[in-house]
């Protein structure tokens, strides 16, 4: 057999400096693993710093390859299945940064639940390779593997609580959920192939183009479009895909839900863009108006349904929806074209709102106490008296995320709403911005019982270092983001140059036969 | 001289800044001295720019004193200027002169009262107001001034604010004068928008010009009318002004008799160019409501019981008079008896008060009688003003009313009816007054008990300071007629003086029928005087016949009373129902949506119930309908 | 282009109060004292610098001054870029002139070192709108004020604060939606005629030109953020209730200079950006104005709260300002903007009186008071003073910018501005009807007990009376500053639009035909 | 229907797969067991791959296979990881159906 | 057969039914891969899914001792059925409407790509590997991580025992 492969298999080249943050993230897990189960207790917290060293060396990787991309341009690696440019490194960097915050929640959080072993941050660190595969891949299966690589891991990570019956449901629901959307999004795979000849992106946008003999046959192909936005719909959580947001969330360990919020989002909508952006162009006028009920429903449902919400949780959870609303919208802008600068508006608003709602989350997870379960509206009743300092950096998260002008938040609904008016969608980004009105009630509820409403107990609650390192960055962040956003605009709009570009760069590629 | 004619407002001006900063300190009675000096001292400024200007040729005898720019935006510029011309000097010499009076007198009258500065800080202001309004060269200062008497006039009713009467009182008469102002402003607007400046000089040589259109000169023209009724209480604006005898006596007789009410009748003076220019129809509906208002309050005052009411409806009838003659085009008339009226009427009150004064503020005519005995001084002096305002010759008043009737008759011979009928009423009610405050029987014993608490129980003649204004008064209310007797045009002082500023607007009756006969008329005058007074002797007096004082009379035929049952009751219904229509439908629109979100959220929530199976069966649906679209898409 | 000068001080006036407010936060609860001598530092600070801008500022000159102007975010085309002209110069200077009398003259009853830091947030917020020349600049600080005032309102405020500060929080967020995606929008627009994407207010006012519906629909985004923050009729519920509920010192603010965003938005942003829409739209908002007039003027009377009748009262005054506007005449829009500032020296200096009634009888109900001016004489005059001003009576600040603004617009806007008049009327009625309930009568035991004026109440008072009386009496100073830009901003919408400014009538010492009568169109004609 | 006209080739296989996944499907919402719930996801899954198998044959492309093979890694995966967390739940209420497990809600 | 299968794995009370009835659907399915000549899918089917998947299931019903039946008689959740028939037929309505309205599209589409031959079955083998170690080389690479979270995973969720063991202990 072995003579056989040698004859004649041509192994693709395999560019490893070009994929080196997944290289980073996989050494970081299987170091993790193995030394966790050779020594048996590491010193308190250095599972915590050890993920966050693997996490920022993933980000440093990546800014390596970003000057690499900015120089030399994007390119397409291993056979075509793994595009490296701004949007895939950008969303790594995203993922980098969220997992690094989130751990520094998780290290106090599972003492005090008395948890302890590397497992969970294992499970972190798997979840972002999954991410950053979705976010860089260039071939539908390897999409899907992304995707189940993430979504195994959330799985297990929303289980992970094995003392809190909540928790446990949160896993099931997700589980049985996810897979039944997982399904879909295969069988979506499964009827594009059919349709185009080719699991790979590119090679789809160059079926598609018109002249080549795939180009006829719609409706199996549009409805392969369906169930993959569907399964990506979900992932997103966007209504009415999203039912399973508010449970989860709520139901899941703090952290973990923080690091859903965040890096979960970042990569399921990474994901989407690169589907429908760079294998679906010619077929806008298709998925447009799907995305534009979607986010309209998103927008709306996500700010209404948090009105009469009494957990924190759980607000931020619908929250987190109208969130994917906005998102949405940017995604929508992208279906436009002579759109520029919509991709970099939707990586922005990840990244900024993946730095907000951990931080928010941070303040949760401190406040809801051993067991995890204080997160209703009184028991932040009278935070600002007991914790000055975090209530007000949940102040600043929550105006944020309500969009107020000089934090990061309003850097991103601003980059979203201009991606959209740049486009002339000007009904969808009005109805945003009253759905924006609508959830900042939900802010307001929140703000009321931190300041307003005198507190049931004054004992000063401890806020942990990991936790006060975290939420502190998170504050900073965002202040200096709202204030002084330039250099990260500047960056960002690399991406929306450079990622569109290399579609068209690999356009060539897929003339000839792969393989 | 001319050039510090600033110096008449400046003075009390000055006056109100020291009683406003050390009033407390200078106490009773400095600062009513202080006042008293700085209104004096402004009448003796005055003399002399009278003579200042004087001395000049009729033709130039207007002089504009320019203190500085007020309001500059644009092509509006309005400065704070004073305009010196034998109008405003007339007025302001009378204004000054009886101020100083009453001044003086006040200081009698206010004594003990615990407010004792107070009340001279509002009459120095008052005084101050009242001469920008006369001085002023343009609309807008009048209109400073005009809004500066309504104001005083507010606090000077409302001084015993202690008292719901005074302060309601008060209230009302700003109100009511605010209505008029309206008009006031809405004329300005026109004057500017049509002519460009709201200065005397520029409207009326654009109406003289002819370059002011009817059409915007009647607008002007009526608007200012509107004014003038609020300011001098003509109907349907006059409600304020009988109230107003809730403040204290000298504010009425200042105030509400000889000079603010006046403004109205001055005001008109002033642009009687731009009357001449507009619809003749304009002047005929000035003289109606004048002949009306004249009639109606002369009826009202016959059944009065209050001294000083009836001397409030008097003056608003002896006003009606004055915008009679301005209806008639007779302004020399009208400021002549406005002058005169001054004197007169200036008299009465401050005798009426000199009653109230003695008889512990007892204001009810029938608690009073033969009181000629106790305070004979003021009886004097205060049968002097009746004779003047009954217009018996050679008082002042016979002459002032003579010359209006004359005109009147000249313009339209109803009107003039109209006046005789009123002039015998006068003649009728003010005698009644006096019979039943100076003669017949003392009806004051019996309250003697009552009035224990204020030591003696008889009524008193009042300190000098208060007889001596009034001698001054009678003086001039029995010489008052001097200034313009009809004998010959050489007589004819005052309309020489005024000539200049009245020129284009004064009706010349030469010729007519009515100057042919005016000694004839005046002979009508003088029998239709004693008529009345003879009559009122028969009832009262000799009680030859029943007094004729029907209810209706006595409370105004219910006018004021049904104008505010309809506040009270519609009009406030009307507001209230605003006021809720904003709670309920306006805010309640926006709580309402507030309810809608709320509603929708808690049934969306309904939703999540939880079971993993209705979620699978939501996200099914949802597929089906996203993928049923894009089917389409595929098919179509 | 305005010269550039050396020392930023329009960028200091931003930022010194924001510096105080983070230094107010630093310093620790245990030494009161010194937390309020820093807050009161930072104020007059700011104070003292936009009284030197007043100082210095040339007043024929209708451009920007003090320009300063830096690349914000230069991937958007937003820019740093303050500016001071006419029509901003007053209300920069009031809010420097208020926030210091009101942290001087209040105390906060609980929390003093949050409730300076607040104010001083909002002050710094409030002098950034009044001062940035930038779309996003603006809106920036436009909604910035949002979040003191929500803390002030529910942190210090009364019964029913939650409710109203929410409701006002809401209620302003959901117009300036509106605004957001306006101004995106406009840029983005305007791209094609500017050439490169900028929110540079003057350029995009100077050189972008929009197709006429595109530009109505703009302009209405922007009206409704400002009209909801004037507040213009139907969007007023909002405003009697956060008066009442906020703090004293809020309620001055709020009534004090917030309101004037909004008026001067339309100045600023509407008539500047789309002269042809706001000229399109002269009826609706002279409509509007009038109502509201009217409308608050027949609320105040029926009010038995009476910081919710001077709230209403507030609505009418408003409403004289957005009929000034829309009349477009020199006249009356100079008088909108002196009498932007008149009402907030008056209305703010009755929302103290209000105030100081309420520290001393703990009610604000009209029937629970009575007689007071006979045990509180002095308390009294301050009052019936600042209440002359508000009716508008001559020789005080109130009638300057009313009479302005009513003289004007009859030119251009006759109708509506005799229904207008009226409200001069409405005025008197309902104030003085409240003054005698209150103040007249013989006072009842707990209210025979009304303390005299204090001291310190008596020096902030006598600092609004002063510019109460200064201001009627020789308001030249002020008007001849405001008018030149006016008169800019006029000349840009008549050459912008189809809009005809009544001719100029040379009173009759120039000679000229009779032309008073005239429609404005063929006087133009005749030109 | 219209399976007639087209001989059993490519088509019949996907409408088979079609309605399979169909039958899977239901099978999630009507089950209450987690693990039944879990064999009909399985079904869905193998209904997929079966439509690829069929597509990959009418394409004559072998990559439609080699999908197929890594779905079968990735259902394995998932069963491991599925099963892990039933088990977990299952242990302490080992009667729990899925309609049991609604804490969460609202 | 398969659909037979397929229906009994939704319709038997008893899970261990409704599992046996499942491998009856993938052995079905495993002759239809043979029957599109992917032999070696065929062979991984069987061994894979029927061979170790159901096994698992069926250990762990057993395990878990909740073979008990499942009551379906009665519905707890009011228009779940007739909502879960809607969304099954739904969709596949939808799917095979969208097949039948590409059928021949999908049909003309043939021999354009590189074609195997079925004969020997050696190739599909060849192929399917080549296909494997080229084209999807990361993605197999993707898989060993998705399997180490298999490993992860299972610790995690067993984990518990030690964890409460030690709390015992301790």
């Amino acid at each position: 057999m072995n003579a056989l492969f040698a004859e004649n298999l041509v192994g693709p080249s395999i560019s490893w400096m070009g994929i080196s943050p997944l290289l980073v993230l996989l050494g970081g897990v299987c170091v993790l693993l193995l030394l966790g189960s050779i020594a048996p207790r590491w010193p308190k917290g250095s599972y915590c710093l050890f993920t966050v060293v693997v996490s920022l060396a993933t980000a440093v990787a990546a800014m390596l390859q970003w000057h690499d991309v900015t120089k030399n341009g994007p390119k397409m690696l291993i056979a075509d299945a793994v595009a490296l440019d701004h949007f895939a490194l950008l969303a790594t960097i995203a993922i980098a940064i969220s997992i690094a915050l989130v751990s520094l929640i998780t290290d106090d959080y599972l003492r005090r639940e008395d948890y302890d072993g590397p497992e969970v941050y294992a499970l972190y660190l798997t979840a972002a390779i999954g991410g950053v595969v979705m976010a860089s891949s260039n071939d539908l299966i390897v999409l899907f593997l992304g995707l189940e690589t993430l979504s195994l891991s959330l799985y297990l990570l929303a289980a992970s609580h094995r003392k809190r019956a909540e928790s446990q449901e949160a896993g099931l629901k997700y589980f049985v959920l996810g897979g039944f959307s997982s399904a879909f999004f295969l069988y979506g795979i499964a009827l594009t192939y059919g349709s185009t000849g080719s699991t790979n992106l590119s090679k789809i946008a160059s079926a598609l183009s018109g002249d080549s003999p795939f180009s006829q046959i719609d409706a199996m192909l549009l409805v392969g479009i369906g169930l993959m936005l569907v399964g990506l719909a979900f992932k997103v959580s966007a209504v009415p895909f999203h039912v399973w947001t508010p449970d989860v969330y709520e139901g899941a360990p703090s952290p973990v839900t923080a690091f859903m919020a965040s890096a979960g989002k970042i990569a399921s909508f990474a994901a989407l863009l690169r589907v429908l952006v760079v294998a679906f162009p010619t077929r806008i006028d298709d998925w447009r108006p799907a995305i534009w009920v979607l986010a309209v429903l998103t927008l709306l449902a996500g700010s209404i349904l948090a009105v009469v919400q009494t957990n924190v949780k759980r607000m931020l959870a619908f929250s987190s929806i109208s969130h994917a609303g906005f998102l949405l919208v940017g995604v929508e802008a992208a279906g436009h074209v002579g759109d520029k600068d919509a991709l970099a508006a939707v990586l922005t608003y990840l990244l900024l709102y993946a730095v907000l709602v951990i931080g928010s989350f941070a303040v949760v997870t401190v406040v809801a106490g051993k067991g995890d379960s204080h997160t209703t509206l009184d028991d932040f009743r009278g935070l600002g008296k007991r914790r000055p300092a975090m209530a007000l950096a949940l102040t600043v998260f929550l105006l944020a995320q309500a969009g107020m002008p000089a934090t990061s938040g309003f850097i991103a609904k601003f980059g979203v709403i201009k991606a959209a008016a740049e486009v002339q969608s000007y009904s969808i980004a009005i109805i945003a911005m009253l759905a924006a009105v609508i959830a900042a009630f939900l802010y307001l509820r929140i703000m009321v019982s931190v300041w307003l409403a005198d507190s049931t107990d004054d004992t000063k609650l401890a806020v942990p270092t990991g936790a006060g390192i975290a939420i502190t960055l998170a504050a900073v962040f965002t202040i200096v983001v709202g204030v002084y956003p330039g250099w990260l605009l500047d960056a960002t709009r690399m991406v929306s140059n450079l990622a569109t570009i290399a579609v068209q760069a690999v356009d060539p590629a897929t003339q000839t036969p792969a393989g | 001289m001319l050039e510090n004619a600033w110096l008449i407002p400046a003075l009390p001006l000055a006056g109100f800044i020291i009683i406003f900063l050390f009033g407390r300190r200078l106490g009773e009675p400095r600062a009513g001295v202080l006042a008293t000096l700085m209104t004096a001292g402004s009448f003796v400024v005055t003399v002399g720019v009278f003579f200042a200007l004087l001395s000049r040729a009729s033709e130039d005898r207007h002089h504009v004193v320019t203190l500085f720019t007020w309001l500059p935006v644009g092509s509006l510029h309005i400065d704070m200027a004073i305009l010196i011309d034998p109008l405003s000097v007339t007025m302001a010499l009378f204004i000054t002169g009886i101020g100083a009076l009453i001044h003086l007198y006040a200081i009698g009258y206010m004594h003990g009262d615990p407010k004792f500065s107070k009340f001279f800080l509002y009459l120095n202001l008052f005084i101050f107001s009242m001469l920008m309004l006369v001085l002023g060269e343009n609309l807008l200062v009048t209109f400073l001034g005009w809004e500066g008497v309504g104001a005083c006039s507010y606090f000077l009713i409302s001084f015993w604010h202690t008292r719901d009467s005074a302060a309601t009182a008060g209230k009302k008469a700003f109100v009511t004068n605010r209505v008029g102002d309206w008009g006031v402003m809405i004329a300005m607007f026109m004057a500017f928008s049509a002519v460009g400046t709201l200065s005397y000089s520029g409207i009326n040589e654009a109406a003289e010009s002819g370059q002011l259109a009817a059409v915007t000169a009647t607008g002007i023209a009526l608007m200012l009318f509107i004014g003038a009724c609020g300011k001098s209480a003509q109907l349907p604006l006059y409600l304020w002004l009988p109230d107003a005898m809730e403040g204290p006596t000298p504010v009425s007789a200042l105030i509400h008799a000889a000079t603010m009410v006046t403004s109205g009748v001055f005001l008109m003076t002033r642009m009687n160019p731009v009357l001449h220019v507009s619809y003749h129809w304009v002047m005929t509906i000035i003289a109606v409501v004048g002949a009306a208002t004249a009639l109606f309050a002369a009826t009202v005052a016959v059944a009065q019981t209050d001294i000083k009411k009836v001397l409030a409806y008097s003056t608003v009838s002896q006003l009606g008079f004055m915008f009679l003659a301005i209806g008639s085009g007779a302004y020399v008339a009208a400021i002549f008896h406005m002058v005169t009226h001054a004197f007169f009427k200036a008299l009465l009150f401050l005798g009426s008060g000199a009653v109230i004064h003695g008889m512990h503020h007892q204001q009810d005519m029938r608690k009073m009688g033969a009181l000629r005995k106790v305070m004979p001084i003021t009886a004097m002096t205060f049968i002097v003003g009746w004779l003047a305002i009954a217009g018996v010759p050679p008082f002042a008043g016979f002459w002032s009313k003579d010359e209006i009737l004359l005109y009147v008759y000249a313009n339209n011979r109803g009107l003039y009816l109209v006046g005789v009928v009123t002039a015998l009423l006068t003649a009728y009610y003010m005698t009644r007054q006096v019979i039943m405050v100076f003669y017949g029987e003392a009806r004051w014993h019996d309250q003697s008990e009552e009035h224990g608490a204020h030591g003696d129980a008889t009524p008193h003649e009042s300190p000098w300071i208060m007889l001596a204004p009034l001698v001054v008064l009678s003086g001039l209310a029995i010489g008052g007629g001097l200034l313009q007797l009809p004998f010959s045009s050489k007589t004819h002082f005052l309309e020489h003086w005024l000539e200049p500023v009245i020129e284009s607007g004064e009706r010349n009756i030469d010729g007519t029928w009515a100057s042919d006969n005016k000694y004839l008329l005046l002979l009508v005058a003088v029998v239709i005087a004693c008529l009345g007074i003879a009559g009122a002797i028969a009832v009262y007096a000799k009680k030859k016949a029943p007094a004729l004082e029907p209810a209706i009379l006595a409370n105004g035929w219910m006018y004021d009373s049904s104008v505010s049952r309809f506040m009270g009751g519609p009009g406030r219904a009307a507001f209230s129902g605003v006021a809720r229509f904003d709670a309920g439908v306006v805010d309640g629109a926006v709580n309402g949506v507030a309810r809608v979100v709320g509603s929708t959220s808690n049934a969306l929530r309904k939703v999540q119930t939880g079971f993993v199976r209705f979620y699978a069966a939501i996200l099914g649906l949802g597929v089906v309908v996203l993928l049923a679209w894009f089917l389409l898409r595929g098919v179509l | 282009m305005p010269e550039q000068i050396s020392f930023p001080i329009l960028t200091a006036i931003v930022f010194l109060p924001i510096i105080g407010a983070l230094l107010v936060t630093l310093l620790s609860d245990r030494r009161p004292e010194w937390v309020k001598l820093c807050a009161i530092l930072f104020s007059v600070g700011t104070g003292a610098l936009s009284l030197w801008v007043l100082a210095s500022f040339k007043s024929s000159n209708a451009d920007f001054q003090f320009v300063s102007q830096h690349d914000w975010i230069k991937a958007w085309g937003i820019s740093w870029h303050l500016g001071v002209d006419g029509i901003s110069l007053f209300l920069v200077v009031l809010t420097g002139v208020l926030f210091p009398l009101v942290i001087l003259g209040i105390d906060p009853h609980h929390d003093q070192k949050r409730y300076f830091a607040w104010l001083l947030l909002l002050e710094a917020g409030v002098m950034g709108s009044f001062l940035s020349l930038d779309l996003v600049l603006f809106f920036l600080f436009f909604e910035i004020v949002l979040v003191p005032m929500y803390f002030l309102i529910g942190g210090w405020g009364y019964d029913n604060r939650v409710y109203a500060a929410t409701k006002f929080f809401l209620f302003t967020m959901f117009g300036s939606a509106f605004m957001l995606v306006g101004i995106v929008a406009t840029a983005a627009l305007a791209r094609h005629d500017v050439g490169y994407l900028t929110f540079d207010l003057v350029t995009l006012a100077e050189h972008a030109s929009f197709a006429t519906n595109t530009g109505r629909w703009l302009f209405f985004s922007f009206a409704i953020a400002f009209a909801v923050k004037v507040p213009l009729f139907p969007f007023h519920t909002w405003l009697p209730d956060a008066h009442t509920q906020a703090p004293t010192g809020g309620s001055v603010i709020l009534a004090g200079v917030m309101l004037k965003l909004g008026t001067y938005g339309f100045l600023r942003f509407g008539l500047y950006l789309f002269p042809e829409a706001a000229v399109w739209a002269r009826p609706l908002f002279l409509t509007l104005a009038t109502i509201g007039i009217v409308y608050g003027a027949i609320a105040a009377t029926m009010q038995t709260d009476l910081k919710r009748l001077v709230a209403y009262s507030s609505v009418a005054h408003l409403g004289f300002i957005v009929l000034g506007i829309f009349a477009m005449t020199s006249q009356a829009i100079t008088g909108s903007v002196a009498q932007m500032i008149n009402h907030g020296v008056s209305t703010g200096a009755l929302f103290l009186l209000v105030g100081m009634i309420y520290e001393r009888r703990h009610t604000r109900e009209i029937s629970q008071l009575r007689g007071i001016q006979k045990v509180a004489p002095i308390f009294a005059a301050a009052f019936t003073v600042v209440m002359l001003s508000s009716i508008g009576v001559p020789g005080l600040n109130g009638f300057v910018g009313e009479f302005l603004v009513l003289i004007g617009s009859f030119q251009t806007a006759r109708w509506w501005t005799i229904i207008a008049t009226t409200g001069v009327i409405l005025a008197a009625l309902y104030l003085l009807w409240a003054y005698q309930r209150v103040f007249h009568g013989e006072p009842d035991e707990e209210n025979s007990t009304f303390a005299e004026l204090k001291l310190r109440e008596g020096m902030v008072l006598m600092v609004f009376i002063g510019i109460i009386g200064f201001t009627g009496l020789y308001p030249k100073p002020m008007l001849e500053r405001i008018e030149p830009s006016v008169d800019k901003l006029i000349e840009h919408v008549v050459s912008h639009s189809d809009f005809m400014p009544p001719a100029e009538i040379m009173p009759p010492e120039e000679i000229m035909p009779p032309e008073e009568m005239m429609p404005p169109e063929e006087m133009e004609l005749e030109k | 229907m219209n399976l007639a006209v087209i001989e059993p080739t490519t088509s019949w296989y996907l409408v088979l797969a079609a309605v399979l996944f169909g039958i899977g499907t239901v099978g999630v919402m009507v089950r209450r067991n987690p693990l039944v719930m879990f064999m009909c996801i399985e079904l869905m899954l193998n209904a997929v791959n079966l439509s690829f198998v069929a597509l990959s044959a009418s394409l004559s492309d072998i990559n439609g296979q080699t999908a197929v093979f890594f779905v079968l890694v990735v259902a394995a995966a998932e069963v491991v990881v599925g099963l892990g967390i039933i088990v977990s739940i299952m242990r302490r209420r080992s009667d729990a159906t899925a309609d049991d497990l609604s804490v969460l809600k609202g | 057969m398969v659909l037979v299968g397929a229906v009994g794995v939704i319709t038997r009370n008893n899970p261990v039914h409704a599992a046996l009835s499942l491998v009856l659907t993938l052995f079905g399915i495993a002759v239809l891969f043979v029957a599109n000549n992917a032999h070696f899918l065929a062979a991984v089917q069987v061994i894979v899914y029927a061979g170790a998947i159901v096994v698992l299931f069926l250990f762990v019903i057993m395990l878990l001792g909740v073979d008990q039946a499942e009551d379906l008689s009665t519905e707890p959740l009011t228009a779940q059925r007739p909502l879960a028939l809607v969304v099954g037929i739904g969709v596949a309505g939808v799917i095979i409407a969208a097949i039948v309205k590409s059928q021949d599209a999908l049909l003309v589409r043939g021999t354009g790509i590189n074609s195997a031959t079925p004969e020997d079955a050696d190739a599909n083998i060849r192929q399917l590997s080549r296909s494997i170690f080229s084209d999807y080389v990361f993605a197999f690479e993707v898989t060993s991580v998705l399997l180490l979270i298999a490993v992860v995973g299972t610790v995690v969720m067993s984990r518990r025992q030690r964890g409460q063991h030690v709390e015992e202990s301790a």
